[in-house]
């Protein structure tokens, strides 16, 4: 006789033990295309993705509430605002030393030095954007289909 | 020899497109989409190596943990109607 | 080998997939196809040495853009409304593609050397700089974040709009005075029967 | 040619060729679960033949080691989703080609769309 009630994801060890394996992997990589988008293909964009991808991908497996533990609310709401200050703060920080908006030169001593801090800077706010406005729609979508009510 | 081995997974693909239309269960279309996936990690390797820059081997990378996460999205879908259940309910 | 065109066959699978997707009914299946889609588009970039992009689509396309299709389904129906077919949105259509291709005629080549945007000046700027100036090998990344960093300024800025306006369409937020509730979700027992379908 | 690019293409060309066999195996296959025995070549067998073929060819240490990681990335991913799929598959009552009429399985219905009803065979 088949089960009526669905067994919980989490409840299949074979997932559970694969998907943890696999999520240190997927936000390691996600930090490698984060730093190593000057030397090879990838960024800011791409990292702060495939960083959203390993936190939904545990909370495909545990649930929405233990990821929500981990990246909670408020963090998500704060990071996605907080990137595009970074970014535009890096460009008033350049105005402030004496140069153009976004124009990194005036960061280091040598000007190449301090435009490659000042792109490093600036993909790392495109990344927590990326990463915490992809979580905040994923936890829209998903606390919404949850609701009784959601599937109008 | 690389043509060679493109055109098998290319071949490869087109029958998983093949399943992924006919279904006709939707476990038939996970399947042949799971499959997809793998050809498509094999497609960006081979032809990697076919243009003679084989350090773009990190797209395949990006596809080999990925394209896990979609599979599981669209089973626990299949499976529950929603993403964030986790099965957790009273009285069933 | 650059003579074996093994482009062709990507762009008829993704022809395949397209007339797929436009002929299923359930969206679910329709859902998937479009992943497929997608892992045919990156290949496609690949191919054509555009790896950025190859590498965008990968990472968007294969894990969230089906996970947002599926959150996305679970909010509306998962069949498609029967609507007559109607002719006019067909020609407009078909009058607008072959109006593109027929503007392709005039692009040269694929890979030509002597291609206008391989001749502005601009480029020498581009490529020369992002050796000298900055000591990065990668000249998207030099191009994105600081010849076109008000671009990226920009679209930073669209991807926190989004965000805002899922926040603001889906959300129910609480207004202040109500009464704290408690989380307990799912434990009610009202979304049962949507679950006996799987 | 060298030993090892009559290696690499003996590999390569075999990986190719289990890949065509999953993929017939999957058109062809009667029903669902056969259809994953038959998809499970490509994801290991295949993939596994092509990628050491391509670990020969690897220009630098680095590619290599990329290869690796792919090759244990399918090899861990691929039989997990399989295994996934069945599971999933099986609690949802849908039904092997030759099950008995008098098994206790009762065939469901997996309303996900209209494409998609459960078909048994």
């Amino acid at each position: 006789m088949i089960d009526p009630t669905p067994m919980r994801m989490r409840d299949k060890i074979v997932l559970r033990v694969v998907s943890k394996l696999l999520i240190p992997f997927i936000l390691l990589f996600g930090l490698y295309v984060q730093f190593h988008g000057d030397f090879g293909p990838g960024g800011g964009f791409q990292a702060g993705v495939i960083f959203a991808a390993g936190f939904i991908l545990y909370g495909l497996i545990f649930g929405l509430d233990e990821v929500e533990t981990v990246v909670p609310h408020r963090f998500v709401e704060i990071g996605s605002a907080l990137g595009v200050l970074i970014y535009g703060g890096v460009g008033v920080v350049n105005m402030m030393l004496g140069a153009n908006f976004l124009d990194y030169s005036v960061l280091a001593h040598d000007p190449a030095h301090g435009r490659h801090y000042g792109i490093l800077a600036i993909e790392a706010g495109v990344g927590l954007t990326v990463f915490a406005t992809m979580m905040l729609i994923f936890y829209a979508f998903a606390d919404r289909g949850r609701r009784p009510g959601g599937a109008a | 020899m690389f043509a060679a081995a493109m055109a098998g997974i290319l071949a490869t693909m087109l029958m998983a497109l093949a399943r992924a239309s006919k279904g006709p269960t939707v476990f038939d279309r996970i399947l042949a989409m799971n499959m997809f996936g793998t050809q498509t990690v094999l497609v960006i390797a081979v032809s990697g190596f076919m243009s003679g820059r084989p350090e773009w081997l990190d797209l395949a990378i990006v596809y080999g943990l990925v394209n896990f996460i979609g599979t599981i999205a669209v089973l626990k879908f299949a499976k529950f109607g929603n993403l964030a259940d986790d099965g957790r309910r009273a009285g069933s | 080998m650059p003579s074996i065109p093994v482009e062709l066959p990507i762009f008829i699978l993704h022809l395949l997939t397209a007339l797929l997707i436009a002929r299923l009914r359930g969206l679910f299946s329709a859902a998937m196809l479009t992943g497929i889609f997608s892992l045919l588009s990156c290949c496609l970039f690949t191919l054509m040495d555009a790896v950025d992009v190859a590498f965008t689509e990968a990472a968007v396309g294969a894990g969230i853009s089906t996970v947002l299709i599926l959150g996305t389904l679970a909010l509306t129906d998962r069949e498609e409304r029967q609507r007559p077919a109607r002719a006019l949105p067909f020609v407009v259509v078909i009058v607008t593609g072959a109006a593109l291709i027929y503007g392709t005629f005039d692009m040269p080549p694929f890979g030509a050397a002597d291609a206008p945007i391989h001749m502005h000046p601009v480029v020498q700027t581009f490529v020369h700089g992002a050796e000298h100036d900055f000591h990065i090998p990668n000249i998207v990344t030099v191009i994105l974040a600081s010849y076109r960093g008000y671009d990226t300024l920009g679209e930073t800025a669209v991807i926190f709009t989004a965000g805002v306006g899922v926040l603001l369409l889906l959300v129910e937020g609480k207004r202040a005075g109500d009464p704290p509730s408690e989380p307990d979700h799912g434990s009610d027992g009202s979304d049962v029967p949507r679950d006996e379908a799987a | 040619m060298s030993p090892v690019d009559i290696a690499t293409l003996v590999l390569l060309v075999s990986g190719a060729a289990f890949c065509v066999v999953g993929g017939v195996g999957v058109l062809r296959m009667p029903d669902f679960y056969t259809r994953t025995h038959a998809a499970s070549i490509p994801d290991t067998l295949g993939a596994g033949l092509i990628l050491v073929g391509l670990m020969l060819q690897g220009g630098g240490w680095i590619v290599t080691v990329k290869l690796v990681f792919v090759l244990a990335l399918l090899l861990l991913t691929g039989p997990t989703a399989s295994h996934a799929l069945v599971k999933a598959a099986h609690a949802s009552g849908l039904a092997w080609k030759g099950e008995d009429d008098t098994h206790h399985t009762p065939l469901q219905t997996v309303k996900v769309g209209g494409d998609d009803a459960v078909d048994p065979g």
